[in-house]
């Protein structure tokens, strides 16, 4: 009888604001561009792809723009499931340009290999789309396919290597652990669409009520949906599959999840916390805060071991994973805005800094075919640059001024502070403990590069492909500016009540 | 209304396919077990709409079916791979990357 | 306190000036090492030149009002902003990381360590240069702290890089005690940025609302501070850094470490734990006084027990601060200055210390005091200025180092209101033995060294000190003596902006 | 705070009073000349030494001259105000400190005996070390050195005096050590500077104390900072100080007093001193260094005069501590056989005297016995570095290497004897004035006992001072001085005179030659630049007496008119700025009963105590007079005996029956006898005291010494490497392992494999969901 009364309801169809959906729009284009190019390009100019993807995403970045600066007023479509503020633009903005980087990146790396170059960019930019959906998406069904749009393409971007065992295993790892994960959260959506009777976040927070008779079926939910998000940006113990698929996957792809993907399970993340269980803050705040603790300690004390550069890397990047966490664990409270910046600017120093240390260490894995961080010895004796620009970047992960990364960290801090509780303070300890910490292994890689010698005195210097100069401009710049005049980001962060801008 | 056990009904398909990931050595069956999983989202998004009588229920149910077919072509292929690439679909022999 | 803001382009472009050499000499090319030496050369010149103009232009009447004042929007969002100024406690520390810079450069002329490449040296020591520099002018909390930082990785490297055996261990504990402590001191800024009302990191706002802020919140604050500011001074336990740092680090780092990096800990002290939380102040004060008392034995006796020449000037590093901080602890006008006095000369004395002990290692190539010996016959111009400098470090009054020390165990007779007499008293009299224990191992180390006949046998590269050591030196020297004779060309800086800092103390 | 005073008849107040701030300034800036073109010069810059001495000299002479005048134009009970100069020297806390000028009587006569000895000594070290290698440095040493005193001997305030103070002890590391090659020398040197420089540490103690409890009273009432002497003393009688702060300021500053004046305890650096160069003991033990300790005590006398309560019933720590140090220097200078030791042992117990002096209140005296002793041991250090230079090849033993030596040297012999007879106090040489003076009043101020004590070490001094003559210039010559070439003494000599030293750089030193020449000439007068010197010295040492010779009547109390401050109420509110010079009438009260240091001054302050004067006796003198005689007496007699050994008769005789009277005994042979001597004489006399003294020295005192040195030493080891390197920074190393352990053990979680990784997963997101769904429900 339902489903009678449903259709009985007359059905007028959405008005759809195609300017707030542009940029979906152009990277749609875009992909289905790359595919049928694919089709019919020899291999001689399969390198018209990574230009056309470049371009697409530069393209889609356009409209992006013109939403930012056409007027502040928060765009939302599909009553209110789909909604284009500030922040999703920033976000936008960030997956794009992230993406653009990583294009120039891969490129070069790309052309080498003997492998399937269409694919791999149509495959790259199917996750961005992704990722863009999500970070305007406030619907559990449009965060759910947000979520397998961008994650089911990194599947197979990870194993994306055929012949190479590690690959497979990492995009098996990856694969199985994420579907899992995501079913898991699906158990937990389901459970808050019975509670609320809605998909919509905006209804589902209006429903949460910890005191209420489901409290115990909402707080499983709400534990369960964050699972699935804590797993896609890989925070302890949720983080296990990370290094084996960093390490295995092929190194562009590599940077594109430990920037990218983990930025958009961010994004969700916040967008969920904040708009869909402000009222269960109770549950999550305490789960966040252990998460966070265990990632920024577990993470560090992994990196500390480890003689793989990639590796290292990756537990690094689980450990700044649990940077971003801290403020989340207090988000629920008066410090929501403060967070809110951190996790932004966070997400953004962290994509620059990131990107350009993996472009060094592909500059310098052309020459020295090797992952160990021993292979980088006296990097600075026969290629300075490079020496100087991994020190620029694992400086700012380790969050020294001036560089990038140390307002991320403060933004945390500050967010941590205005909460004010003792469990912030703990919190906040806890973060400069392991901001220590973490210094141990990027001193590690810093001492390499310095003060080691080069291992069997090959001196040969190595050149670098102008496009990934290009990146590693780009990306030092990034890094040199946010850390000098931080205004920059903070100010995205700084707009008219953001918290509340999710409602849409 | 049914809806407890349809509920009860999905919760004890979740454990099963929970089970069933822990416990195989087989993609495959992971894989299956995960479908379960899937399943079970959907039962209880069925049976919600129908209590609430939403039809946010249907649609979220509809897109998991459809995300849930990728994800298994996905998957297979990937099972295909490592089976090509060693002669066997056994998870715990992927374990080259540890620590 | 007022402030006078005419000439405020003076002092951004006195501390990244060095920046700009930097970019210079990153265009130049590595090959060409003279045209390096030239441009490093006239950099740390021109900055040198510009901290004249400073010194010209300050205004010495109002020493204790902050002068040369420039504030601009720096991080809104964060209502930090872009805000300097020095006083007169700032002002002779600006200045000395100016000279120091200076004579370093003139002393790697032709001292370049190994592995060489001059081109990264150079841009390392101006980097620093900035760093030191801004850090003493900084008037926010947040700019203290990106300056303040800002030195940590020249550092890390100089060590790292240029430095001994050790150096890779050394300069990583550096590092890491160094970042450990900055960690938490950001935290205790951010604490009372917050604690304010959240209205501003500027310090003399804080300054004003600071003391608003409940004793117990201060006290905790005030921790996170301290461990800041004490594992830079060093004191007692957190000093262990120090003495791997310089015994490892090149000539060069040693110098600015001496005479520079430390001081960012007491200056810290100073201009910013005690002023903003006066009454945490108070209740900390005993503990630091007894550290710093323990601080002083405890390095003396750690010299008398060191074999390595360079590793024993490290360690008395550890106890000339101690002296510095007794100064502090004893929050009032008094042992301020002494203090701020102390910090000055500390930095000149050992830093010229530093400055022998490289060219002792250049000569002898080593620098185990037992192989040394004799070097009066040998090097009689170095000889007689190590005696100058083992004197001045032992506080021989007409030297400089007398006045950081004396008039800071007189002030720990009776500190300020609120502080326990017989404590200080009692801190009182163990300073004074300490510098009988000064005098021990200064005149022990130079009896072994510069006394008796030459030991071992290759003394070929034995030569008396050539002109780049002399112009490097003579400017110290001089100070050395200068500020001995007449001290009052430092304290009648000093002395305002102290009483101005302490106000809070009645000081 | 009190009246101001009425329009005052200005006092003659001359250029040199006004400018003898210049006398420390000139020979600094000699030493930095000496240091810079020292090298260059002619006279390797010993001219510019000698030529700033003399300037010293010339300004503390006119300085002294026009003090005369200045106290001769004040009435007979007018405190004559010294002539003060000051210009700011630091800020600190809002407040001022000055540094400058303090000239009084006390300042000239010291002054004056400091630039005066110095330049002789320097002029006497023109020849001695002539050809030393590092004769610059010597001189600029030397210089610095005087400058110091001269620092601190004029000094305004405490800072200046410290600073005065520290370089003297600097200097005197430097000239002690100065022939360093030898470890020994360079060990005796750091000895000298660290038993002094603890002392020190009371010093800086006591002028902390004084400043603080000083500075307020001083800062209101007189405008003077807390460091400033004449606040000190003014605020020390004023009434105003509470006992036991004054108390343990004084007892400060008198360790600081013992530490440089080598009184008891810390005296044991003393002798080891005598590894300097002989011009070089000469100014330390004479007029310099050793003199600054007692300085201290006589310049800041208002305030010991308080804070020990001298004048009072009971005997204080100075009275004590300098009785001690007179009879056990004088006990030890028996056993030396080094004639330079037996001379430092003498000044130690001379300076016990000026000590005793000052503690029993007899200022005037002490002072006076600075002045005179001055001369007369000077002349002593000379005619010892004399003989060691010309006659005995540079050795210092007076056993093995001199005798018979007045024919040789005869002005060395005058000098050496006349100096002599004044130290032991014979009328009419200038001792007998100063020292008889000293134990006169310690009588008179009531204190029996001590005056005993000081005549007891009257005949001690006039003992062991005929040994010493007797041995040095009588009998026939030996060793070095009898021309054979003592190898042999070389090797068996104790390194701790200037003798191995010469040799330890003999190899490269054109000494060499020196000692050739002494080789094939044998014992013989030195030359001109050292006996002149010595000759005028000796002059001083029979006419200086005459400054203040109270037999003779008050019309001869000079001194005393000079400069013993007058003990009268000063009507002050405020000192006026640099050069204030002015006199101010007494008050009503008589100079006779002025209150100063007996109660609270009204409507005014004392800058001295109300000393008093004891009357001279003939009786009193010819008691000391004999006993010194005896001394001489039964010391001649033994020595003689010793060093007859002429007569065969008694030879016989001892044959003859060879259990004789131990008395003949005595003159079996020359060793035995020797030994008899010390074992039976001196035994007889202080044997128990000079033994027990001289084992209690070398094993307790220097065992202290040593004994703290090695201690602080181990701890210093233990301390380093135990806490240090292992608890300290042991804990820092730890915990960095400690992380890396903890990555081990959690190591299993990434175990690669996926079951585990999912059974993680979910293990996890049950627990978690379990956990907050209690807690919520």
């Amino acid at each position: 009888m339902t489903l009678l009364a449903l259709s009985a309801a007359a059905w007028t169809a959405p008005v759809i604001d195609y300017h707030a959906l542009a940029p979906e729009i152009v990277l749609a284009v875009g992909l289905t561009a790359v595919l049928l190019v694919d089709l019919f390009t020899s291999e001689r100019n399969k390198w018209l792809l990574s230009v056309l993807t470049g371009f697409s995403l530069l393209g889609a970045t356009l409209p992006v723009l013109t939403l930012a600066l056409h007027d502040n007023s928060v765009r939302s479509i599909f009553d209110g499931r789909y909604v284009v503020d500030e922040f999703s633009l920033v976000m936008k903005g960030l997956f794009l340009l992230a993406g653009y980087v990583i294009v120039l990146l891969s490129s070069s790396h790309v052309e080498e290999g003997d492998y399937w170059r269409g694919e791999y960019w149509f495959l790259l930019l199917t996750s961005l789309l992704g990722m863009v959906m999500m970070a305007s998406s406030r619907d559990l069904v449009s965060i759910f396919v947000a979520l397998e749009f961008l994650s089911i393409p990194a599947y197979m971007l990870a194993a994306w290597r055929k012949r190479d065992l590690r690959s497979n295993e990492a995009g098996v790892k990856y694969f199985l652990l994420g579907v899992f994960a995501s079913a898991v959260m699906l158990y937990g959506m389901s459970l808050l669409y019975g509670v609320a009777d809605s998909t919509l976040l905006v209804d589902i927070s209006k429903s949460i009520d910890l005191d209420g008779e489901f409290a115990a079926v909402q707080a499983l939910a709400v534990v369960f949906v964050v699972v699935g998000f804590a797993f896609k940006v890989s925070a302890v113990p949720f983080h296990t599959w990370a290094p084996d698929t960093y390490e295995g996957a092929p190194t562009p792809v590599t940077a594109f999840l430990s920037v990218a993907s983990k930025a958009a399970g961010f994004i969700a993340l916040v967008v969920l916390v904040l708009t869909a269980f402000p009222e269960g803050r109770d549950v999550w705040q305490p789960f966040i805060w252990v998460l966070s603790a265990l990632t920024m300690t577990i993470g560090n004390v992994f990196a500390l071991r480890q003689t793989n550069l990639v590796r290292m890397i990756a537990y690094s990047s689980v450990s700044q994973g649990g940077f971003v966490l801290m403020p989340l664990a207090v988000a629920g409270g008066a410090a929501g805005e403060a967070a809110l910046r951190a996790v932004v600017v966070y997400l953004v120093v962290y994509a620059a800094t990131n990107l350009g240390m993996f472009g060094v260490i592909l500059a310098v894995s052309r020459k020295t075919r090797s992952g160990d961080i021993a292979s980088l010895g006296g990097l600075f004796s026969y290629a300075p640059a490079l020496g100087v620009l991994l020190t620029i970047f694992l400086a700012s992960l380790a969050g020294i001024p001036p560089l990038g990364g140390w307002i991320g960290k403060f933004a945390a801090f500050q967010a941590l502070l205005t909460d004010a509780t003792p469990w912030a303070y703990a919190l906040a300890v806890i973060g400069a403990v392991n901001s220590v910490i973490a210094f141990g292994y990027y001193g590690n890689v810093m001492r390499e590069v310095w003060m080691r010698p080069v291992p069997h005195g090959d001196n040969t210097p190595i050149v670098t492909p102008s496009s990934l100069q290009i990146a590693l401009g780009i990306t030092a710049i990034a890094t040199l500016v946010l850390g000098i005049l931080p205004g920059v980001v903070l100010n995205f962060g700084d707009m008219a009540d953001l918290v509340g801008a999710f409602g849409g | 209304m049914l809806t407890s056990q349809f509920l009860l009904l999905g919760a004890i398909l979740f454990c099963i396919g929970v089970y069933g990931v822990i416990a195989r050595k087989n993609a495959v069956l992971v894989l299956m077990s995960i479908e379960l999983i899937l399943n079970s989202v959907n039962i209880n998004l069925l049976a919600f709409a129908l209590r609430n009588g939403s039809a946010d229920g249907h649609t979220f149910a509809l897109y998991i079916i459809a995300v849930a077919a990728a994800e298994v072509g996905v998957g297979l292929a990937m099972v295909l791979l490592i089976y090509r690439n060693r002669r066997s679909i056994g998870l715990d022999e992927l374990s080259e990357m540890r620590g | 306190m007022q402030m006078i803001r005419d000439n405020n382009w003076v002092l951004s472009v006195g501390t990244f000036l060095p920046m700009l050499g930097v970019l210079v000499l990153l265009i130049t090319p590595k090959a060409n090492e003279a045209a390096i030496k030239m441009v490093a050369l006239l950099t740390s010149i021109a900055t040198v030149l510009v901290g004249v103009f400073t010194l010209v232009n300050f205004d010495f009447d109002q020493a204790g009002s902050m002068q040369f004042v420039a504030q601009t929007d720096w991080i809104p969002v964060i209502k930090s902003t872009y805000f300097i100024g020095v006083d007169g406690i700032s002002l002779p520390l600006y200045l000395l990381s100016m000279v120091v810079t200076l004579l370093v450069v003139i002393y790697s002329l032709d001292h370049i360590p190994s592995p060489g490449n001059p081109k990264a040296f150079f841009v390392l020591m101006l980097i620093l240069q900035t760093g030191m520099a801004g850090t003493f002018i900084a008037q926010d909390l947040i700019l203290f702290f990106v300056f303040f930082e800002l030195v940590l990785l020249p550092m890390y490297f100089m060590i790292g890089v240029w430095g001994g055996e050790q150096r890779q261990y050394a300069s990583l504990k550096f590092f890491l005690y160094t970042m450990f402590g900055s960690a938490l001191m950001l935290v205790a800024f951010l604490a009372i940025f917050f604690k304010t009302g959240a209205e501003s990191f500027a310090i003399p706002y804080l300054v004003e609302n600071g003391a608003g802020i409940a004793k117990n919140v201060q006290v905790w604050i005030f921790a996170g501070m301290f461990i800041g500011f004490a594992v830079k001074v060093p004191m007692f336990p957190f000093h262990t850094w120090l003495p791997d740092a310089h015994t490892q680090a090149p000539t060069q780092g040693s110098v600015i470490l001496a005479a520079i990096l430390l001081k960012l800990g007491t200056y810290g002290f100073v201009r910013i734990a005690i002023p903003t939380l006066p009454d945490a102040a108070i209740e900390w004060a005993p503990w630091i006084g007894g550290l710093a008392v323990i601080g002083i034995i405890y390095g003396a006796l750690g010299c008398l027990a060191q074999t390595d020449m360079k590793r024993l000037i490290a360690f008395s590093s550890v106890a000339h601060m101690g002296f510095v901080m007794l100064g502090i602890s004893t929050l009032t006008p008094f042992g301020v200055n002494a203090a701020v006095f102390g910090m000055v000369a500390h930095g000149l004395i050992t830093g010229m210390l530093f400055f022998i002990a490289g060219s002792v290692k250049e000569r002898y190539h080593t620098l185990e005091i037992s192989k040394l010996g004799g070097m009066l016959t040998q090097a009689p111009q170095l000889g007689w200025i190590l005696g100058l400098c083992s004197m001045a470090s032992l506080g021989l009054p007409g030297l400089a180092g007398f006045w950081g020390e004396f008039p800071a165990i007189l002030s720990a007779y009776n500190p300020a209101d609120g502080l326990n007499v017989t404590v200080f008293r009692t801190y009182m009299v163990i300073a004074a033995l300490g510098t009988v224990f000064a005098a021990a191992y200064l005149l022990w180390l130079y009896q072994r060294t510069a006394f008796g006949t030459p030991k071992g046998h290759d003394h070929h590269d034995v030569h008396d000190v050539n002109t780049y050591e002399w112009v490097a030196w003579m400017p110290l020297l001089i100070a050395i003596v200068a500020f001995g004779v007449a001290p009052n060309l430092l304290f009648s800086i000093i002395d305002p902006a102290v009483q101005e800092t302490l106000r809070a103390f009645g000081g | 705070m009190f009246a101001a005073s009425e329009v005052l008849s200005p006092l003659r107040d001359g250029w040199f009073l006004q400018n003898a701030w210049l006398a420390p300034v000139i020979p600094t800036i000699g030493f930095a000349l000496i240091i810079l073109f020292g090298k260059r010069l002619p006279k390797k810059g010993s001219e510019v030494g000698v030529l700033s001495m003399l300037a010293s000299l010339v300004l503390a002479s006119g300085a002294a001259w026009q003090w005369i005048q200045r106290v001769g134009g004040a009435g007979e009970e007018q405190f004559v105000s010294p002539v003060i100069r000051t210009w700011t020297w630091w800020q600190s806390g809002g407040m001022e400190f000055t540094i400058g000028q303090h000239v009084d009587g006390l300042t000239v006569v010291v002054l004056f005996v400091v630039a005066f000895i110095s330049t002789l000594v320097q002029v006497y070290s023109l020849e001695y070390l002539r050809g030393d290698r590092r004769y610059t440095h010597f001189f600029a040493a030397l210089t610095l050195f005087s400058a110091g005193m001269l620092a601190m001997v004029i000094a305004e305030d405490m800072i200046l005096f410290l600073l005065g103070w520290e370089i003297m002890g600097l200097c005197s590391f430097m000239l002690i050590g100065h022939w360093w090659e030898d470890g020994a020398n360079s060990r005796a040197a750091l000895k000298a500077f660290f038993t002094v420089r603890t002392g020190d540490v009371g010093l800086l103690v006591g002028i902390s104390i004084l400043f603080f409890a000083a500075n307020e009273w001083t800062t209101t009432n007189l405008g003077l900072s807390g460091f400033s002497i004449r606040g000190l003393s003014a605020w020390a009688l004023s009434g105003e100080p509470n006992s036991t702060v004054i108390l343990v300021a004084a007892i400060a500053l008198f360790i600081a007093a013992i530490g440089k004046s080598g009184q008891f305890p810390l005296h044991t650096w003393l002798p080891d001193a005598m590894a300097g160069p002989t011009p070089v003991s000469s100014l330390l033990h004479s007029s310099t260094m050793v003199v600054a300790g007692v300085f201290l005590v006589a310049r800041l006398y208002p305030v010991f005069f308080t804070g020990l309560d001298i004048l009072g019933p009971s005997s204080n720590i100075i009275m004590i501590i300098a009785a001690i140090t007179i009879v056990i220097a004088a006990a030890l200078a028996f056993v030396q056989t080094d004639i330079k030791r037996v001379l430092a042992y003498s000044t130690v117990s001379q300076l016990g005297y000026m000590m005793l002096g000052l503690g029993a209140g007899a200022w005037l005296p002490a002072v006076f016995h600075i002045f005179t002793h001055a001369f007369f041991k000077a002349c002593l250090f000379l005619s010892a570095g004399s003989i060691s230079h010309s006659a005995s090849h540079h050795s210092f033993d007076m056993k093995k290497d001199m005798g018979g030596l007045r024919k040789h040297m005869p002005i060395t012999f005058a000098a050496w004897t006349v100096s002599t007879l004044a130290l032991c106090g014979v009328f009419p040489f200038s001792g007998f004035f100063s020292k008889d003076e000293i134990i006169d009043n310690v009588g008179g101020n009531g204190y029996t006992f001590f005056m005993v004590v000081g005549l007891g070490g009257a005949f001690l001094t006039a003992a062991y001072m005929t040994r010493a003559t007797y041995l040095t210039f009588f009998g026939e010559p030996r060793g070095a001085s009898a021309g054979e070439h003592g190898e042999s003494s070389h090797g068996t000599h104790p390194a701790h005179d200037g003798h191995d030293a010469h040799d330890a750089h003999a190899v490269h030193d054109s000494h060499d030659a020196q000692d050739s020449h002494d080789a094939h000439a044998g014992p013989h007068e030195s030359g001109i630049l050292i006996t002149a010197p010595l000759a005028i010295l000796a002059v001083l040492a029979i006419f200086s007496g005459l400054f203040n010779a109270t037999p003779f009547g008050e019309s001869w109390e000079y001194m005393k008119k000079w400069t013993e401050p007058r003990a009268a109420v000063v009507e002050e509110s405020y000192s006026g700025g640099p050069g204030e010079a002015f006199v101010v009438p007494a008050a009503e009260s008589g100079y006779g009963e002025s209150p100063c240091g007996k109660e609270t001054p009204k409507d005014g302050v004392c800058y001295a105590p109300q000393l008093n004067h004891a009357k001279f006796k003939w009786s009193k003198a010819l008691l000391s007079l004999a006993i010194v005689f005896a001394g001489i007496a039964v010391s001649w007699v033994v020595s003689a005996a010793l060093y007859g050994r002429r007569d065969p008769r008694l030879v016989g005789l001892t044959q003859r029956n060879a259990v004789a009277r131990s008395g003949y005994q005595l003159l079996i042979n020359k060793y035995y006898l020797d030994h008899l001597y010390e074992r039976g004489v001196v035994s007889f006399i202080v044997g128990p005291l000079a033994r027990g003294a001289y084992w209690f020295n070398q094993q307790v005192l220097d065992g202290i010494l040593h004994g703290v040195a090695r201690v602080s030493r181990v701890v210093a080891q233990v301390v380093y490497r135990d806490i240090d390197q292992r608890l300290v920074d042991g804990a820092v190393n730890a915990s960095a392992d400690v992380t890396k352990a903890a990555g081990t053990t959690v190591q299993p979680i990434q175990s690669g494999r996926v079951g585990h990784y999912g059974a993680l997963l979910f293990a996890t997101a049950a627990v978690a969901a379990l956990v907050f769904v209690i807690l919520n429900t």
